[in-house]
């Protein structure tokens, strides 16, 4: 019976992180997270970041800020809905990459760590893509760290989305089958991209 | 009588009401609902009746011990009683087919309340607002708003519905019932107010998170102040007239807002969220579900989760001077 | 006497007391804990439908207070909004699928052995299997809930809301596979009722003089047949759709919205009946009782019935009035709606009539019929005023619409439900429940339940749409959602006297006899509780009353074994007999298919292959069921086949 | 006791009532006529859904999906009205309690549903469609599912029954069980004619 009690109560709190739809854990307003490994090439194309409150969102001590996200399959959807609405299509298309490398691919030119996925974005790369750090909320990018990484079946099965309701022109996150990341190491070979 | 009335003063103090009406299509649904009304309710009152007497009636014959049957059949008696329910039930057909004919005719008439080279509007339902198109054959001259719609009185008005995710339902009670809003099917309502007011409608198709706060505001005007209305949506936003309304402009363009929402003249384009040129001139915030007010904008730019848990919109900490400069401009934005 | 028997133990060769104990020996369910788990028989086996069925209606009644509670006053901020969407979403899903439903079949599974005058269901451990799974269902359902994982699209769950793209993670999961459980449940409950009664009636119960209950469960077992398959399938779709990217629901790729909104009423509107017309059978029953005299109408009643079920698979479009369907269509969907109205007016009348002609026995069971008629009848008109589309057009998806249905199902099927329960309390434990509690709690009941639901006819009128969380104050709803808020927790407590009083008298209540209402059907000619056989010899029959048209020699059924279980299986049509049958035994594969069907449909929420897993395992434990186990018996079905090379 | 209303002298005798009764006299075939109501629904349904599907397109199957190929659906439904005849076999075999019968004629219809498993695979390759392409696959893909799911399962009760009359305790029960399952194979084997005509004739004719 106890073994039982404890089941049910490592269940409801896996359940009750894995399916919260809480919008806003994270205070809002993003910038870089302090202590994260930098890359060589530093800024991008917008400068550094207009971040109003440069350590407002400091890391929590494990370091983990993602795990909430990645976990969370509502994060994941979120993170789907802003890639749409803050127009990572125009570049990146639905994952197959146009001006913007592929994302659904394996291949990831500045590593696929969820920090190092959160620093593109936050302060941009060269060759195009824009910072968003101070533009949107924290929350949001982690949403969308979590969602790209799904593109390319990074994150477990059960968050990864399935078909949204619009054409299907790629199979759905959940389809993709995990590859192993290359270019882990992170050196940026803007050379090799064509522009 | 105490109890009667205070129940009376209950029911006008509603904002809304699909029975008070102000246009011909809700109208000529009311008076249906009012023949339907008054006939059930006689039919309540008999059923009641017969049913109440009924066991007056047996109880009064009953016998105390508790067994067996009580009551010798008699065929012929039995047989009147058959005949009975017969014609009660013939009553019930000729009742329901006196029904049916009112509906049919209500439906035809409320079909024929239409014409032709009045306003279009296209509505369509987002989580959790709605975006209307004015239409015109001019794509300079389409008007584009959100969540508070005008039309004119004494004319029929086309809407045109679609939805871009789940399904909605508009709903105006004071001017006629509902019409879906369904992806992939579009469907269209005419609506017609006999007299100017705000008519309140909210979606009525359960649509997620915020279902409750996704409100639609109908002003209906009279013809020339509509013209006006719709003459002044034309136009592209005014330009910030003062300093803080400058920095707040550019707040505006540099911060998160541009990236979802568009204000017409400006850089602003953002498409996923209400079109905001003409902001200070609409009634609520919100798909309805706060008054347009300084304070109100306020707080809701900087903490729209806890007015409306689950919204699109994120919360944005701006400075106090930041705020104070955006509200300025948006307050401009008639 | 008669012909000596050639084999095992006859009821001829014992005396009526030797026979009451060789039967007690057979029939006695399995003891222990596994043997809780083995029990075939079909009185035990309901009582635990009913008593889980209750135990959901209570717990879907707790998410109703909640809720209440959350829009007593405007702007109220009890519960989140996520939170406010799973408790309306699994309150409507529980009553409807964990509750309403199965405790109708329950009921039925309980007493339509008795009342058809035989031993025992046809397929006993197919009912056992039903049970577990419907308890798999509803475990599911609740746990999700407590998990944070509980549904909230509604218990209709439209897509595309329900779909991949707008519910992330598995909450819809959850619910579509609890229905594909208790769907299933209920498809094994309504194939064993047919069975049984079209094939294990007592001698003399022609088609003509089935006990109208009987009636009621037979045909809801066929809109049941008829009508789950396509939510069934509806709920597959829309799972598949989630799990494996098909396109059933997706515009962009040629699915359609639409499309789950047939399937779904295909199957919800008949749903509404399934769930009514067991009710009406309760009533049928009661006022035939307490009338004391034969129903006014028997056959005009049965037909109705029989109309009812068939129109019903008539009128789903009904509910899909705003979504904007081509006037023509709507029109026909208008009649059919309000044709409807004539069975329920036949039945209402001929209920009124036998009470006018009856002399009455004024019981509690009598009270819950007169206020089933008073809601009944008010929500029946109001679904008359749904069923005008202009009307509907208003009304549709606001309170008023809540108010109608909490009207016609609390009223059409609730009370009934409580009458008939407060009727077989007896038959069930041996006591009769408290006359005057019972009359507190109808009271209670009756003023509870109009206080919480007609001020909602209003606020539907005045605009408030259903599944809001909350409402802004100047809209004017906050006073009557206040006075429904006072009437919902009336209404519980009203359930709190109803389970008090059936625990009270479960210990002290009156020891009732054999048949303390005078009441004439053959449940009411065994002992109270009935036997674990239920009937010590299988009666016959010679009329629709049979206790009442008894005659002093009325024959019994004799020469059936008294060492086995064994049931008299008779003709289609008059009841003659045809032939003897053996049932099987307590069994532990039903239990362990149940599991393996939980374990493959619950697998499936996460991967495809729980399909795969459910399959493999369903079928080593079905395997395991129907492998023939313990010695053959001599002059059954059990008997021994030659060996493969030799002739019989 | 309820003795003073027995009376067991005026009784009804069933004691020389036989213990077991085939076809419609048994339970079990309305069990099983039962379950092919809810199944037979089940396709109608799913039939009623392809045509409404249908009309979302404007041609069918959608365009740059070619016909679906007949060979392999029109030799399984060949290959299953060929397995009506020894299943109309075992049906009499087991009617007259012939255990050997039975057995002989149900490992054939057993290898015939594996063979007609195969032919399956081929025939979902047959439709030129994923389902996750568009509700033209998922609805073809759904439907040869579901029927496939009829032969799976049936086969295996072919198998298992086989396998009784070979190896196991055999009771006379067990041809009422022969019985039902005849009828269920009738109806896997009947259910595939509107379902083979859908899938391949629809996009065709229609």
């Amino acid at each position: 019976m106890k073994v039982l009690t404890c089941l049910m109560l490592v269940l409801a709190l896996a359940g009750c992180t894995r399916e919260r739809r809480k919008p806003t854990d994270v205070a809002p307003s993003s910038a870089r997270p302090e202590g994260s490994p930098e890359s060589a090439l530093q800024p991008g194309p917008t400068g550094t970041p207009p971040s109003a409150e440069p350590s407002a969102v400091a890391l929590p001590a494990e370091g983990m800020p993602h795990a909430p996200y990645e976990q969370s399959a509502w994060a994941v959807s979120e993170g789907k809905r802003l890639y749409q609405w803050y127009n990572c299509v125009g570049c990146h298309a639905n994952g197959g990459g146009g001006m913007g490398p592929p994302l659904m691919d394996d291949k990831w030119i500045y590593g696929s760590d969820p920090i190092k996925v959160h620093q593109s974005i936050v302060d941009g790369r060269p060759n195009g893509m824009p910072a968003f750090g101070g533009k949107i909320p924290d929350s949001q990018i982690w949403q969308l760290v979590a969602y790209v990484r799904s593109m390319s079946g990074l994150l477990p099965k059960d968050v990864r989305q399935t078909r949204s309701d619009h054409m299907s022109v790629r199979p759905s996150e959940q389809a993709m089958r995990p590859a192993k990341p290359k270019n882990e190491a992170g050196t940026p070979p803007s050379a090799e991209r064509p522009g | 009588m105490n109890l009667l009335e205070r129940l009376q003063s209950l029911t006008e103090r509603f904002a809304q009401s699909a029975l008070e009406t102000a246009g011909p299509q809700a109208e000529r649904i009311a008076a249906l609902w009012w023949l339907f009304f008054w006939v059930c309710t006689i039919i309540f009152v008999l059923v009641v009746a017969a049913l109440v007497f009924a066991l007056y009636r047996g109880r009064a014959r009953s016998v105390e011990e508790s067994s067996g049957p009580a009551v010798t059949l008699d065929s012929g008696r039995e047989a009147g009683i058959h005949r009975k329910i017969f014609g009660l039930i013939v009553l019930t057909a000729i009742i329901l087919f006196a029904f049916l004919l009112a509906t049919e005719m209500t439906g035809r008439s409320l079909a024929s309340l239409t014409s032709s080279g009045g306003v279009t509007i296209e509505l369509t339902g987002y989580r959790w607002w709605w975006r209307a198109r004015y239409l015109d054959p001019a794509p300079e001259r389409i008007v584009v708003t959100a969540n508070e719609i005008h039309i004119p009185v004494g004319k029929p008005v086309l809407i045109n519905l679609y939805s871009r995710d789940v399904i909605h339902s508009l709903w105006v009670p004071e001017l006629h019932g509902k019409r879906d809003l369904i992806p992939g099917h579009p469907n269209a309502l005419w609506i017609q107010a006999d007299r100017p007011g705000r008519y309140d409608g909210q979606c009525a198709e359960f649509c997620g998170q915020q279902h409750a706060h996704m409100r639609l505001i109908v002003i209906a005007d009279p013809p020339d102040r509509f013209d006006a209305w719709l003459d002044a949506q034309r136009v592209t936003a005014q330009a910030p007239g003062d300093d803080t309304a400058k920095r707040g402009m550019e707040v505006f363009l540099t911060g998160s807002c541009a990236l979802c929402h568009a204000i017409q003249g400006t850089d602003a384009n953002g498409q996923v969220a209400p079109d905001l040129t003409h902001i200070a001139s609409r009634a609520t915030l919100a798909a309805g579900t706060l008054p347009n007010t300084p304070g109100h904008l306020a707080g809701w730019i900087v903490d729209p989760q806890h007015v409306k848990p689950g919204a699109a919109m994120p919360p944005n900490s701006l400075s106090a001077e930041d705020l104070q400069a955006l509200l300025a401009y948006l307050k401009g934005l008639r | 006497m008669t012909t000596l028997a050639k084999t095992g133990v006859r009821d001829t060769d014992l005396t009526a007391a030797e026979l009451h104990a060789a039967l007690e020996r057979v029939w006695e369910p399995p003891s222990g804990f596994i043997g809780w788990f083995k029990n075939v028989f079909h009185k035990p086996i309901s009582t635990r439908f009913i008593f889980a069925a209750l135990g959901f209606f209570a717990l879907g009644g707790v998410l109703a207070l909640l809720m209440r509670l959350q829009l007593a006053m405007p702007e109220n901020t009890l519960l989140s909004p996520d939170l406010y969407n799973q408790l309306f979403t699994v309150h409507g899903s529980t009553m409807m699928f964990l509750f309403a439903v199965p405790v109708m079949q329950a009921v039925g599974l309980y007493f339509v052995p008795l009342m058809v005058g035989t031993r025992n269901l046809a397929f006993p451990r197919l009912n056992t299997f039903g049970f577990f799974v419907y308890i798999i269902g509803g475990v599911l359902l609740w746990v999700a809930l407590f998990l944070n994982i509980g549904p909230d699209t509604g218990w209709f769950s439209y897509v595309p809301l329900s779909g991949p793209e707008y519910s992330p993670g598995k909450r819809v999961d959850v619910w579509a596979q609890m229905i594909t459980f208790t769907e299933l449940s209920s498809l094994v409950a309504a194939v064993e009722i047919i069975v049984t009664v079209f094939k294990l009636r007592a001698p003399g119960m022609s088609l003509n003089r089935i006990p109208i209950f009987v009636w009621a469960q037979l045909v809801t077992s066929f809109m049941v047949i008829f009508a789950m398959p396509a939510v069934m399938l509806a709920s597959a779709f829309l799972a598949m759709d989630r799990l494996v990217d098909t396109h059933f629901f997706n515009p962009a790729e040629g699915g359609d919205a639409l499309l789950w909104q047939h399937l779904f009423w295909f199957f919800g509107h008949p749903e509404v009946y399934i769930i009514f017309i067991p009710a009406t059978g309760i009533v049928s029953m009661l006022v035939q009782t307490f009338s004391r005299r034969p129903i006014v109408g028997y056959t005009a009643i049965v037909l109705s019935l029989i109309a009812t079920a068939i129109l019903g698979f008539g009128l789903w479009v009904h509910h899909m009035f705003a979504t904007g369907l081509p006037q023509l269509g709507e029109s026909f969907f208008t009649a059919a709606s309000m044709l409807i109205a004539i069975p329920s007016g036949i039945q209402i009348f001929c209920w009124i009539a036998t009470l006018w002609t009856g002399r009455l026995l004024v019981r509690t069971p009598l009270l819950f019929v007169a206020g089933f008629i008073f809601i009944f009848v008010l929500g029946g008109l109001t679904g008359v005023m749904q069923a005008s589309v202009p009307i509907d057009l208003q009304v549709h998806d606001t309170f008023f619409v809540v108010a109608h249905f909490h009207y016609v199902l609390i009223g059409g099927a609730v009370f009934p439900l409580i009458g008939g329960l407060y009727y077989w309390f007896p038959k069930m434990t041996g006591r009769m429940m408290s006359e005057s509690l019972g009359r507190v709690n109808f009271w209670i009941f009756f003023i509870g339940f109009n206080l919480t639901f007609f001020p909602m006819h209003q606020l539907g009128l005045a605009g408030m749409p259903r599944r809001v969380y909350t409402y802004l104050p100047q809209t004017g709803w906050g006073p009557l959602n206040f006075v429904s808020t006072i009437g919902a927790f009336v209404l519980s407590v009203a359930v709190i006297v109803f389970l008090l009083n059936a625990f009270v008298s479960y210990r002290t209540g009156a020891l009732a006899g054999e048949n303390p209402w005078g009441a004439d059907s053959l449940d009411w000619s065994v002992p109270s509780p009935a036997p674990s056989y239920n009937f010590l010899y299988i009666p016959t029959v010679n009329s629709r009353t049979p206790l009442w048209t008894m005659e002093p020699a009325q024959p019994v059924v004799t020469g059936m074994r008294a060492d086995i279980l064994e049931v008299l299986v008779t003709e289609l049509h008059d009841a003659t007999p045809d032939h003897r049958h053996l049932l099987d035994g307590p069994s532990i594969w039903p239990f362990l298919t149940a599991v393996a069907f939980g374990i493959g449909v619950i697998t499936a929420i996460f991967t495809a292959w729980g399909v795969t897993i459910g399959a493999v395992l369903c079928f080593i434990t079905l395997a395991g069921w129907f492998w023939p186990a313990g010695q053959p018996i001599e002059d059954t079905a059990r008997e021994a086949a030659p060996p493969l090379g030799e002739r019989a | 006791m309820r003795a003073p209303t027995i009376n067991t002298s005026a009784a009804f005798d069933v004691s020389e009532l036989p213990p077991i009764k085939f076809g419609p006299h048994a339970t079990i075939w309305w069990g099983v006529i039962g379950l092919l109501l809810i199944e037979g629904t089940m396709f109608a349904i799913l039939a009623a859904t392809y045509f409404y599907l249908k009309q979302n397109f404007t041609v069918w199957p959608p365009s740059g999906t070619p016909n679906p190929d007949l060979f392999a659906g029109s030799a399984n439904m060949a290959l299953l009205i060929a397995s009506i005849w020894p299943m109309r076999i075992a049906h009499r075999a087991g009617l007259e309690e012939r255990r050997r019968a039975v057995f002989v004629a149900l490992a054939i219809c057993s290898v015939i549903g594996f063979v007609s498993l195969a032919l399956r695979f081929f025939e979902f390759r047959a439709m030129h469609i994923r389902w996750d392409f568009n509700a033209y696959g998922s609805v073809v893909w759904t439907m040869l599912g579901m029927h496939t799911a009829h032969v799976i399962s049936s086969t295996l009760e072919n198998l298992l029954i086989t396998l009784l009359m070979f190896a196991g305790p055999v009771e006379r029960k067990h041809f009422t069980d022969t019985n039902a399952n005849a009828v269920y194979w009738y109806f896997v084997v009947l259910g595939w004619l509107p379902i083979y005509a859908i899938l391949y004739f629809a996009p065709r004719l229609l």
